[in-house]
C-alpha cells in the first residue's frame, strides 16, 4: 500500500477534529469568540447594568444589595420593601459621613425607571443615560443588555425545540416513508393551516402569558418547513448503500436512523440555523398585540423594535436596537458557515 | 400521470375537510364572537363620531333581539349543522358573505387582490430578480471580499424588520424629502391619465411598500442561489461542458443555472401564487393599502367567521392545487423525477 | 316654543339672528381637506345606520339634518331646525313638533312628518345599529298628527328625551325605495341617502376618499341656526391608516386640518418646515366640555380591594404629577371627581342641602365625605411621593397589611398581588410608574393585557381587579348612573357597575338624582353622590386633556375664534370655519 | 515517426503548492494511440485537464506544444491564453470522461448536448448542428439515433451514455481525443464494443488518441505505446509489447502481475451442510401499474425467478452476468433484506423481517457492498463503523474491549494503527479506496460470521487494489473457513475465486455448476459471449 495515497495523518477525536474544522473558518471563530463574549457578559448582566450597588460601606457596616436585598429601613429609609438605590434620599443617605457605595458600570437595572431623569421620556442619550431612555423611561442600554439575553436565550430554546420537532417529524416520515408519510404530510397540511392566532387566543385565555408559554405555542407551529426538508434528506438517504449496510449489521431503526441517516441530513438544518435564530428573535414580539407576547415590562429587542416604529422621532431607540439585531444576525450566519464546515469531515481539518 | 393527478387532487378532500373542521372546532371555543359585539355595540349607546366610550348604561339587551340577532349570524342552528351547512355551501364554491361588511367573501377577495398582487409579484419578481443573479455572483466569486460585502448587506436588509424599515421610508422618502406618495395604489387623478402616466403614478405609489417588503427577502434566497450553485459547479458535467469548449458564461448560465436554479424554479409557482394572496399587514396598514393581509387579520380579531373560513378554505385549496403544480414543474423542469 | 332646553333656560331668544360664535359674514367657497377619523378606516356604505359595513366618516353630520340643533355655548339645549315648534306635554311624558314648510330633502320632496316616522320607525327596527335602541329605549312611541306635526311619546319623565329625539337624523321615505317599493333597509347600502343637510356626496374613491359637496340651494341656509355655517364648498376626507403615515401627511400639507389626542405627538412629533413657516398653526382650544372620568376601576369584588383604606393606599401611589411631566408633557389635567366642568361637581364643603342628603348615612360612608371635596393627591408642593407613601404604608398598616419577606401580606400570608387588565398593550406604558411606585409599599402589580373580545367578555363577568375605564362626562346624569353604582347592578352580570360598589348610601342619592323635577333638586344629589363615590376610592381619578389640539393650515383656512366653550372638536372647524 | 501532434515537456500540475504530477514529458504523433496507464490518484486525469487548461485552481508549469494545422506555428496549450484554449477545446483536442452519468448535463437531451459543440465550434445553425448531432450519435452505433437524441442522460443505458459521450467529443472531428477510462463504468460486453468503436473512428479521422486507463487488457488490446504513471511520475514509456514484455520498473512489473491469481482451498465440499440453500426463489419488486387500476393496487416486477443453488462453509459461489439481471437482487433476498418466495435456508433459519428476530442470523451472514465509498456512513468514524456491529450484537462488551476487538478486526484486514496513526478516528473519506473495501470486510468480520455476501466487491477498485483484496479474501476463507456468495460480472475474479458459478440474465438463471464447467465449456450464449470478452 503506498503509503502517499493516504492523506496526511490525524489523530485527534472526531469532536476535536470538528472543533479544529471550525478554528479554519476564521470569520466564523472570531464571530463565535465574539458572540460568546456577549452572550456570557449578558449572563452576568446584573453586575454590568443594575440599580442595585455592587457593596454599600453604610453605618460602619458592609452590605451587597446585588446578592441580598435589604429593606430600605436598612439606610435609614421608610419602606420596609427592597431599596431603590436611585432614589436621591437613599443616594443621600449613601454619602453621608464615610458612607459609600459601588455601583455597577450602568446604574440600571432591566425594569428600573429613571424616575428623576430630567428630561420626558423617551429622553434622548444624556450623561444619566448613555443611550437614553425608552417611552417608558427606562434605560436604554440596560434595555439591550437584558434584551439581548432574553431575546438570544429565547431564539435559542426556540430553535432547538424547534429543530428538535422538526427533525424528528420529518425523520419518521422519510424513513418508513409510504403511508406514514403520506398520513403525515395530510396531518401537516392541516396543522399548517390551523388558525393560529385564535388557539393562541383561547390559550391566553387560559393561561398567563410567559415566556414558557410563548415558547411552547410557537414551536409548535415552527417546525414543518424544517420538517420537509429533513423528510426529502432522509427519503433520499435511507436508499443510501450505507443504510443497507446498518440494516444487513442487524441495527435497529432508531439507531440507522439517529446514528447513519441524521448525520448525513443535516445539512439544511444548519442552513437554515442563523435565519431560524432571528426569525425567533423577532417572533417574540409578533404576539405582543394579542397580550401574548412576552409579559409586559420584559425586556426584549421586540418589544424595543415596536417600541422605536412608534417613536420613529426617538432614533436612540431603534438604531441601537437594529444594531444589536444586525450585529446578532451577522455573527449567527458568519457561525453558521463555520458549523457546516465543522460538521463535514470531508473538509479539510488542521 | 394522469392518474397521479388525478390521485393527488383526491387526496385534497381529506386535507380540505381535515382543515375545515379543525378550524370550525377551534372557532367554537374562541371567546367572543359576532353576537357578543352586537350586545357590546348596544351597550355603548351610539357609537359614531365622538369616538370614546359613550356610556348609556346595560340594562340588558331584550332576550328576543338576541335570538333574532343570533338568527341573522345563524348562530341559531346547533354546531354540526352549520358544519354541514357550509360544506355544501363550499362543495359549490360559495364562500358565504361577511358578517360585518356588506359584501360576499369572494367580492371582499377580489377587492383585495389589486393591492396583494401588486405587493406580492413586485416583491416577488424583484427579489427574485436580484437575489438569483447575486446568489451566482457570490457563488462564481466565493470567498472573496464581494461574497463578503454582499453578505453583509444582504443580512443588513434581513434583519431590519419590514415595518420599521417601512416607517423609515415613509418618513424620509414620503414625509420629508415628499419623493414619493404616503398612501395607496394611484394618485386622485388616475382616471384622466394617460396610459403612460398611469404605469408611472402605479410605478411611483408602490415604490416605497415594495422597497420596504422586498429588502428582507433577499438574504434567503441569495444564499439558497449560491449554496446550491457552489454544490453544481463543482460537479463533472461542468467540466465536460468546458472541455467541449463553451464559453465560460454560457457554461454558467445555460449549463449551471438550470441545474442549480431546480428547486428555486420547481418552487416558482407556488411562489408565484403566494405571491396573489399574502399580504402584509403591517406594510399595508402603513401605506393605507387595502389588501389580503389587512382583510386576513382584521377577520380574525373581529371574529368575521365566514371571511376566516372562506379565505381558509380558498387558500388551502389554491395551496394544494399550487402544491400539485409545483411538483408536476419538477417533472418539467428536470426529467429525471417521477411522481408515479 | 323656538326650542327644548333641559331646565328651560334657553340662551338664545326666539326669532335669534344666529349663533353668537359664529360669522354670518363668513366667505362660502374653498374646500376642507381632513382625515378620517374612523378605527375602521374604510367605507363600504353610504347607509350610516345599518349594523353591516362602515360608513364615511362625518357622513351623517353633513347629510342629515335633524328635528333640532345644538349650540356649542350653552349646553343642554336644542333649536328648531327640521322643526320650527317644539312643545311638551305639561308632565313631560310627550314632545310635539312642527315641521317647517320650506324643509325640503336633498330630492327637493318637503320634509312631511311621515318621514320623520319612518325615520324613527326604521331606527327602531331590526336592520339599525343597536345603539338606536338602546338611546331611544324610553321611547314610547310616535304619533302623526297632521302632515307636518309628530307627537313622540315616552315612557317616563327623561328630561333629555326631548333633546335625544330632537338630534335623530332624519332621512326620506324614498331613500332605498326600489320601483315605488321600500327595500328592506339593510339591503340599502349604496343608494345616496336622501337627507336634508347642507352637504351631498361628490366624488367618491373608495377606501381612500370622499368629498362632500355644499349643496347651493339648501334649505336652510339662512336659517338662524345654520347661518354662518357650513361654509366650504367641498369636504374632502381622506383615508389614512396608519398614525405615522397620517402625520407625515398633514406636514406634507396633503390635508387643512387634524385633531391630536396624542399628548406625545403633540409635544414632538408635529413639527417640522410648515410650522417653522407658519403655514401649519398648533392650535390649543381649551373647552368646557365635562372632563367624564377616565379612571382605574377597582373591582371591590375582590377580597383584596374591599378595604377602603387599601383603595386609599392604591390611589396614593399613583405619582400623576411625574406622569404629566415625563410622559405626557405636561399636557393634561388631573380627573378630579365624577362631573368634572359641570354643574354637578362638587366643591369645598358640602352645602346645607347636599348635608341633608348625606347626613342620614354618617358613620356608613367615610368620614372624608363630610369634610372637603375630594381633591387626588398631589406630588408636588409640601407633598412628596415619599410622604404619600408612607400615608399609604400607615394606611395599608391599619388595613392590616404588612411587609414580610419582601411583599405586602396580611395576617393570613397572603401577598398583594394585584393584576391590571387591558386589551392592549399600549396602556403598559403608565402603569408602570404605578407599579414601581406600589412596588415601594409592597404590592405587586401584574400587568395583563388580553384579546379585546377577551377583554369585553372578562369586563362582562367582572373577572378583573383593575382596569381603566372612560367614562364620558354628562351635564345631565341620570338613569344610567344607576347602572354605574347601584346596588342591583353590582350583581347584574354585564351591568356598568364595574366597581361593584353597592352602598345603600350611593342607592338612596341616585334615587334621588332621578326623580329630581329641577335643577335645584338635581345638583345637590348629585354632588353628595360624587363625594361618597370619590372618597370610597372606587375609581382612581386618571387625567384629561382640557383643550382640542387641532393642527390647522392658517394659510387656507380662517378659525372662527373664539371657540365655543361646548364645540366638538373638529366638527366646530367644519362647521363655522371657512376658507380664506 | 512524423512530427509529434503534441509533444509535453517537463508538465508540472500543482494544487494549492502541493504538485501531482511532477515533470511528465511524452509526445503523440497523429493518428498514435498511447495509453497512458497507472492506479487510481496517480495524476493521469490532472495531466490530461492540463493539456486543456481545465485543471482548476492548478498552477501548471513546463510545456505542451500542440502541432498547428495547416503549418501553423505550434501552440503551448500551458501558456495560451483562455482564449486559445476556448478555440482548441473541443475543436482541436477534444475528451471522453470518467463516468458518463455524471459527465453530462442531465438536464439537457443528449441530440442538444452534441449539437452544442457544433453549433459552437462549426458555427451551424440549430437545425443543421441537430441533424450533425444525430449523424455523430449514429457513428457511434447507437441504435434509433435520431430517437435517442431526445432522449435524457437517465433515460440511456450506461453504453449509450458513453457513447453520446463519444459522439460529443467526435463530432467536430478533433485531432486528438483524450480518452479518460472510457470504459470503466460498462459491462465486459460492452467494453469490447466501444474500443472497436474508437479504432474505427480513429481509422477514418486519423486522430491521435491518449487513452487513460488502469486495465492493462485494454491497453494490451488497443494501444501503440504505453507509458506508465505512479505518483504523478511518469515512470516508464514504450511501445506496448515491449513494456508489456520487459517491464523495467518494478511499479510497471506490479500492475501487469496484478490480475487476480487464484489461491483458494480446492476441497471440494464432499458433506458439509450447506450455509445457504435456495430454491425456487423468487424475488418481486412491488411497481406502480399505470392506469387506473394502478391507484389500489401495485404490480410486481419480478427481479429473480427460481433460483436453485446452495454453499457450504469454506466455499465461494459466484453469481456473474449482465447488468441488471438480478444479481443484487438475489443478494440482497439472501441477506433478508427483500422479501422473497420459496425456500431460503441460511444457516438453517430463516429470515422474519423483524430487526429484533434476525438479531441471531445476521451475525452469522453478512455482507461487503458493490461500492465501499457508498456503503461507509461518511460521518461516522472507523471505530464506530467498524465497532456498531459489536455494539449490536455484543452489547455488553466496555468501551475498551470493544476497541481491542476493533483494531484485531482492522489488522485482520491489514489496516493497522502504526500504519496509519489515528487510524480509529478517521473517516472513510481518508482512505483510499482499497482500505475502505477493507474497512467494509472489517466491519462484516468483527462479529464473526460464516457466510459473507460480496456485492462485486472490486468492481469500483482498480487492478491493484483489486488484486489486494481479492488476496485478503482467499486468505480469510482459508483460515476462518468463510463460505462466500461473490457477485461480479469480471469474469477474472471468478476465475480466480470461485467454487461454482451461477449466470444470470433477466432475472434467470442460464446455467450453474463447478467454476471450470461452467467457463471451461460454457453452454449457454451468453456464458460464451461473456468468457469471449473476457479473454
Ligand atoms: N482540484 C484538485 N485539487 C486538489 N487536488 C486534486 C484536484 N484534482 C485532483 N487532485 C489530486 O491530484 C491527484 C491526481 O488525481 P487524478 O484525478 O489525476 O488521478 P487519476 O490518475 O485520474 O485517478 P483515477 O484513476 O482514480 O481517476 C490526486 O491525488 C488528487 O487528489
Ligand atoms: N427498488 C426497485 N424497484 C423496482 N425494480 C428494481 C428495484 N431495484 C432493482 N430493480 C430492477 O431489478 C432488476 C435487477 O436489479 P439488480 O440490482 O439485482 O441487478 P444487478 O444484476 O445487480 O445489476 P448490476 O450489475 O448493474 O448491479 C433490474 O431490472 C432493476 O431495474
Ligand atoms: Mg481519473
Ligand atoms: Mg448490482
Amino acid at each position: 500500500m503506498p503509503p502517499a495515497a493516504v492523506p496526511s495523518a490525524p489523530s485527534a477525536s472526531p469532536a476535536r477534529r470538528a472543533w479544529r474544522r471550525f478554528r479554519r473558518n476564521r470569520l466564523g471563530f472570531w464571530s463565535l469568540v465574539v458572540f460568546s463574549t456577549l452572550v456570557v457578559l449578558s449572563l452576568f448582566a446584573e453586575v454590568l447594568s443594575n440599580d442595585k450597588p455592587l457593596l454599600v460601606r453604610y453605618g460602619g457596616q458592609f452590605y451587597v444589595p446585588l446578592v441580598r436585598s435589604y429593606p430600605e429601613t436598612t439606610f435609614g429609609g421608610d419602606f420596609q420593601t427592597e431599596t431603590d438605590f436611585l432614589d436621591p434620599f437613599i443616594r443621600a443617605q449613601l454619602s453621608k459621613d464615610g458612607n459609600w457605595a459601588i455601583y455597577p458600570p450602568n446604574p440600571y437595572g432591566p425594569k428600573t425607571l429613571n424616575y428623576f431623569a430630567r428630561e420626558p421620556n423617551p429622553s434622548p442619550p444624556t450623561r444619566d443615560n448613555l443611550l437614553g431612555t425608552d417611552d417608558r423611561g427606562r434605560d436604554m442600554l440596560a434595555q439591550l443588555v437584558y434584551g439581548f439575553r432574553l431575546s438570544v436565550l429565547f431564539a435559542l430554546a426556540l430553535t432547538v425545540m424547534g429543530v428538535a420537532i422538526g427533525v424528528a417529524t420529518g425523520a419518521v416520515q422519510g424513513f418508513f416513508a409510504g403511508r406514514v408519510d403520506l398520513a403525515f404530510q395530510r396531518f401537516i397540511e392541516i396543522w399548517d393551516s390551523m388558525p393560529e392566532l385564535y388557539l393562541l387566543i383561547i390559550f391566553s385565555a387560559i393561561f398567563a402569558p410567559s415566556v414558557a408559554l410563548l415558547l411552547i405555542l410557537l414551536s409548535l407551529f415552527g417546525w414543518m418547513g424544517l420538517s420537509n426538508y429533513v423528510r426529502a434528506e432522509f427519503l433520499r438517504n435511507r436508499q443510501m448503500d450505507y443504510v443497507r449496510a446498518a440494516r444487513a449489521l442487524g441495527v435497529g431503526n432508531l439507531r440507522i436512523m439517529r446514528h447513519h441517516i441524521l448525520p448525513n441530513s443535516m445539512t439544511p438544518v444548519i442552513t437554515f440555523l442563523p435565519f431560524r435564530m432571528s426569525a425567533a428573535i423577532l417572533a417574540l414580539t409578533s404576539l405582543d398585540f394579542l397580550g401574548l407576547g412576552v409579559p409586559p415590562g420584559t425586556p426584549s429587542l421586540g418589544e424595543l423594535l415596536s417600541q422605536g416604529k412608534n417613536n420613529i422621532d426617538a432614533w436612540w431607540i431603534s438604531l441601537t436596537t437594529f444594531a444589536v439585531l444586525v450585529a446578532t444576525l451577522l455573527l449567527l450566519t458568519f457561525m453558521g458557515d463555520a458549523l457546516r464546515d465543522a460538521l463535514d469531515p470531508r473538509k479539510a481539518d488542521a | 400521470m394522469p392518474a397521479y393527478i388525478l390521485k393527488r387532487l383526491l387526496l385534497m378532500l381529506p386535507t380540505l375537510l381535515g382543515v375545515l373542521l379543525v378550524t370550525f372546532v377551534v372557532t367554537q371555543f374562541v371567546p367572543g364572537g359576532p353576537v357578543e359585539q352586537y350586545l357590546a355595540e348596544a351597550k355603548a349607546g351610539r357609537g359614531g363620531e365622538g369616538g370614546a366610550m359613550n356610556y348609556r348604561g346595560g340594562q340588558g339587551v331584550d332576550p328576543k333581539r338576541i335570538e333574532q340577532i343570533k338568527a341573522l349570524y345563524g348562530f341559531d342552528k346547533p354546531p354540526h349543522e352549520r358544519f354541514w351547512l357550509m360544506l355544501r355551501q363550499y362543495a359549490r364554491f360559495d364562500l358565504g358573505r361577511s358578517f360585518f361588511q356588506n359584501k360576499d367573501v369572494w367580492q371582499l377577495i377580489r377587492e383585495k387582490l389589486p393591492v396583494s398582487v401588486s405587493l406580492g409579484l413586485w416583491t416577488f419578481f424583484i427579489s427574485y430578480l436580484i437575489a438569483v443573479p447575486l446568489g451566482v455572483a457570490k457563488a462564481v466569486r466565493a470567498g472573496t471580499r464581494f461574497d463578503l460585502a454582499t453578505t453583509l448587506l444582504i443580512l443588513v436588509g434581513y434583519a431590519i424588520p419590514g415595518f420599521v424599515l417601512g416607517v423609515a421610508l415613509l418618513v424620509v422618502f414620503g414625509g420629508q424629502l415628499q419623493w414619493f406618495p404616503l398612501r395607496g395604489l394611484t394618485s386622485g387623478d388616475w382616471d384622466e391619465m394617460g396610459w403612460a402616466a398611469r404605469i408611472v403614478d402605479y410605478l411611483w405609489h408602490i415604490a416605497l411598500p415594495v422597497t420596504a417588503m422586498v429588502v428582507g427577502s433577499f438574504a434567503v434566497t441569495a444564499m439558497l442561489t449560491k449554496n446550491s450553485f457552489l454544490e453544481e459547479i463543482r460537479k463533472q458535467y461542468v467540466l465536460t461542458a468546458r472541455a467541449k469548449g463553451v464559453p465560460e458564461r454560457r457554461v454558467l448560465w445555460k449549463h449551471v443555472m438550470r441545474n442549480a436554479l431546480m428547486p428555486i424554479i420547481a418552487g416558482f409557482p407556488a411562489a408565484f401564487l403566494g405571491a396573489f394572496f399574502t399580504g402584509s399587514l403591517l406594510i399595508e396598514t402603513l401605506f393605507s393599502l387595502d389588501g389580503m393581509g389587512l382583510l386576513s387579520y382584521e377577520s380574525v380579531i373581529r371574529r368575521d367567521y365566514p371571511v376566516v373560513l372562506g379565505t381558509l378554505y380558498l387558500f388551502t385549496l389554491l395551496g394544494l392545487v399550487t402544491k400539485l403544480i409545483s411538483d408536476l414543474c419538477y417533472v418539467l423542469v428536470d426529467p429525471r423525477v417521477r411522481f408515479d | 316654543a323656538h326650542g327644548y332646553a333641559l331646565w328651560g333656560d334657553m340662551k338664545y331668544p326666539p326669532g335669534f339672528a344666529q349663533f353668537d360664535y359664529v360669522n354670518p359674514k363668513a366667505s362660502k367657497g374653498g374646500e376642507l381637506r381632513l382625515v378620517s377619523n374612523l378605527r375602521v378606516s374604510t367605507f363600504d356604505k353610504y347607509n350610516p345606520f345599518t349594523i353591516k359595513g362602515s360608513a364615511p366618516a362625518y357622513l351623517q353630520a353633513l347629510m342629515f339634518d335633524s328635528l333640532l340643533a345644538g349650540s356649542a355655548d350653552e349646553v343642554g339645549a336644542g333649536y328648531g331646525l327640521l322643526a320650527e315648534d317644539i312643545s311638551m306635554a305639561p308632565d313631560g311624558l310627550a314632545a310635539t313638533f312642527r315641521l317647517r314648510p320650506q324643509a325640503r330633502f336633498h330630492d327637493g320632496q318637503p320634509v312631511l312628518a311621515a318621514d320623520v316616522k319612518y325615520t324613527f320607525d326604521t331606527l327602531l327596527g331590526p336592520y339599525t345599529s343597536p345603539a338606536f335602541k338602546t338611546a331611544l329605549e324610553d321611547l314610547a312611541g310616535l304619533d302623526v298628527l297632521d302632515e307636518r306635526t309628530v307627537r313622540f311619546r315616552f315612557k317616563r319623565l327623561n328630561r333629555e328625551l326631548p333633546l335625544t329625539v330632537g338630534g335623530m337624523p332624519i332621512f326620506s321615505r324614498r331613500w332605498g325605495m326600489e320601483d315605488g317599493k321600500p327595500k328592506r333597509f339593510d339591503a340599502v347600502v349604496m343608494d345616496t341617502p336622501i337627507g336634508s343637510g347642507p352637504y351631498r356626496i361628490g366624488p367618491v374613491r373608495f377606501g381612500k376618499d370622499i368629498t362632500y359637496v355644499r349643496d347651493p340651494g339648501y334649505w336652510a341656509r339662512d336659517l338662524n341656526v345654520r347661518r354662518g355655517t357650513a361654509n366650504f364648498d367641498r369636504i374632502t376626507v381622506k383615508i389614512y391608516r396608519d398614525n405615522t403615515a397620517r402625520l407625515e401627511a398633514l406636514k406634507a400639507g396633503e390635508f387643512d386640518m387634524m385633531r391630536f389626542f396624542s399628548a406625545g405627538d403633540w409635544a414632538r412629533r408635529v413639527n417640522g418646515r410648515k410650522f417653522d413657516s407658519g403655514e401649519l398653526v398648533k392650535g390649543e382650544f381649551k373647552h368646557r366640555l365635562p372632563s367624564g372620568f377616565q379612571s382605574y376601576v377597582l373591582n371591590t369584588r375582590n377580597p383584596k380591594l374591599q378595604d377602603v383604606r387599601v383603595r386609599q393606599a392604591l390611589g396614593l401611589a399613583l405619582d400623576y404629577e411625574w406622569m404629566n411631566r415625563q410622559m405626557f408633557y405636561n399636557s393634561y389635567q388631573r380627573v378630579r371627581a365624577l362631573f368634572g366642568n359641570t354643574d354637578c361637581e362638587s366643591e369645598g364643603t358640602p352645602g346645607p342641602q347636599e348635608l341633608a342628603l348625606l347626613e342620614p348615612w354618617r358613620g356608613k360612608v367615610p368620614d372624608a365625605v363630610f369634610g372637603p371635596a375630594y381633591m387626588p393627591p398631589r406630588t408636588d408642593g409640601q407633598n412628596s411621593l415619599r410622604a404619600n407613601l408612607r400615608q399609604a404604608r400607615d394606611l395599608l398598616r391599619q388595613a392590616g397589611w404588612e411587609v414580610r419577606d419582601g411583599a405586602l401580606r396580611n395576617a393570613r400570608g397572603e401577598p398583594m398581588v394585584l393584576e391590571y387588565l387591558d386589551s392592549n398593550e399600549t396602556g403598559a406604558r403608565t402603569v408602570t410608574t404605578w407599579a414601581r411606585n406600589l412596588e415601594k409599599l409592597g404590592i405587586q402589580l401584574v400587568f395583563r393585557p388580553v384579546d379585546f373580545a377577551l377583554y369585553q367578555q372578562r369586563l362582562q363577568k367582572f373577572e378583573f381587579e383593575i382596569t381603566t375605564l372612560a367614562y364620558q362626562g354628562t351635564h345631565t346624569p341620570g338613569q344610567e348612573f344607576v347602572d354605574l353604582f347601584g346596588s342591583k347592578a353590582a350583581d347584574t352580570e354585564d351591568s356598568g357597575n364595574h366597581a361593584g360598589v353597592k352602598s345603600p348610601a350611593v342607592d338612596a342619592l341616585l334615587d334621588r338624582m332621578i326623580v329630581a323635577k329641577t335643577k335645584a333638586q338635581l345638583l345637590p344629589a348629585c354632588r353628595a353622590l360624587d363625594r361618597v363615590i370619590s372618597h370610597s376610592h372606587y375609581l382612581i381619578p386618571q387625567w384629561t386633556a382640557g383643550t382640542h389640539r387641532i393642527v390647522y393650515n392658517a394659510r387656507r383656512l380662517q378659525p372662527a375664534l373664539p371657540m365655543p366653550p361646548y364645540a366638538q372638536g373638529e366638527n366646530w372647524a367644519i362647521d363655522t370655519w371657512w376658507s380664506k | 515517426m512524423s512530427a509529434p501532434l503534441l509533444d509535453v515537456r517537463d508538465l508540472r500540475v500543482a494544487f494549492g503548492g502541493k504538485e501531482v504530477v511532477h515533470g511528465a514529458s511524452f509526445s503523440i504523433a497523429p493518428g498514435e494511440k498511447l495509453a497512458l496507464v497507472g492506479e487510481s490518484g496517480s495524476g493521469k486525469t490532472v495531466t490530461a485537464l492540463a493539456l486543456l487548461g481545465l485543471a482548476l485552481n492548478a498552477r501548471l508549469s513546463g510545456s505542451a506544444l500542440l502541432a498547428g494545422r495547416d503549418g501553423e506555428p505550434p501552440l503551448d496549450l500551458v501558456s495560451a491564453p483562455e482564449r486559445r484554449l476556448l478555440q482548441i477545446r473541443g475543436q482541436d483536442i477534444a475528451m471522453i470522461f470518467q463516468e458518463p452519468m455524471t459527465a453530462l448535463n442531465p438536464l439537457y437531451t443528449v441530440g442538444d448536448q452534441v449539437a452544442e459543440v457544433l453549433q459552437l465550434k462549426q458555427g451551424l445553425g440549430g437545425r443543421q448542428a441537430w441533424d450533425a448531432a444525430i449523424e455523430a450519435l449514429a457513428a457511434t452505433g447507437i441504435p434509433e439515433p435520431a430517437r435517442r437524441a431526445h432522449a435524457y442522460p437517465h433515460q440511456l443505458s450506461g453504453g449509450q451514455r458513453q457513447r453520446a459521450m463519444i459522439a460529443m467529443a467526435l463530432a467536430c472531428r478533433p485531432r486528438l481525443l483524450l480518452a479518460d477510462e472510457p470504459t470503466t463504468a460498462l459491462d465486459v460486453t460492452l467494453r469490447v464494443q466501444i474500443l472497436g468503436l474508437l479504432a474505427d473512428l480513429q481509422r477514418q479521422t486519423g486522430m491521435a488518441v491518449l487513452l487513460i486507463t488502469h486495465d492493462l487488457n485494454l491497453v494490451r488490446r488497443f494501444a501503440d505505446r504505453v507509458a506508465v504513471m505512479e505518483n504523478g511520475h511518469l515512470v516508464e514509456q514504450g511501445a506496448v509489447d515491449e513494456v508489456f514484455a520487459a517491464p523495467r520498473h518494478a511499479y510497471t512489473r506490479r500492475l501487469i502481475d496484478s490480475r487476480p491469481a487464484r489461491d483458494v482451498d480446492e476441497e471440494a465440499a464432499g458433506d458439509q451442510p450447506a450455509l445457504l440453500r435456495a430454491s425456487g426463489m423468487e424475488v418481486g419488486y412491488s411497481v406502480p401499474i399505470p392506469g387506473f387500476r394502478g391507484w389500489f393496487r401495485r404490480g410486481e416486477f419480478v427481479a429473480v425467478r427460481g433460483a436453485d443453488f446452495a454453499l457450504a462453509a469454506g466455499r465461494t459461489l459466484g453469481v456473474v452476468g449482465e447488468s441488471g439481471s438480478g444479481k443484487s437482487t438475489l443478494a440482497l433476498a439472501a441477506l433478508g433484506l427483500l422479501p422473497h418466495r420459496g425456500t431460503l435456508d441460511a444457516a438453517g433459519r430463516r429470515w422474519t423481517g423483524s430487526p429484533d428476530a434476525d438479531r441471531g442470523l445476521r451475525r452469522q451472514v453478512q455482507v461487503v457492498f458493490q461500492d465501499p465509498f457508498s456503503s461507509l456512513s461518511p460521518r461516522m468514524t472507523v471505530e464506530e463503523i467498524v465497532g456498531e456491529g459489536l455494539l449490536v450484537h455484543e452489547p455488553q462488551l466496555g468501551a475498551p474491549e470493544r476497541r481491542q476487538r476493533v483494531l484485531q478486526a482492522l489488522a485482520d484486514v491489514g489496516l493497522a494503527e502504526a500504519q496509519f496513526p489515528g487510524l480509529l478516528d478517521r473517516y472513510p473519506h481518508e482512505f483510499s479506496g482499497g482500505q475502505r473495501q477493507r474497512l467494509a470486510i472489517a466491519r462484516a468480520l468483527i462479529v464473526g460470521p460464516q457466510l459473507l455476501v460480496l456485492d462485486e466487491p472490486t468492481s469500483a477498485l482498480d487492478v491493484t487494489i483489486q488484486q489486494q483484496v481479492l488476496q485478503l479474501l482467499q486468505r480469510l476463507q482459508r483460515e476462518k473457513g468463510l463460505a462466500y456468495l461473490l457477485i461480479t460480472h469480471d469474469v477474472d475474479v471468478i476465475r480466480a475465486m470461485a467454487h461454482e458459478v451461477l449466470v444470470m440474465k433477466d432475472g434467470q438463471v442460464l446455467e450453474s455448476g463447478p467454476v471450470e464447467q461452467v467457463l471451461g465449456r460454457p453452454s449457454h450464449a451468453y456464458t460464451q459471449a461473456l468468457v469471449a470478452a473476457a479473454a
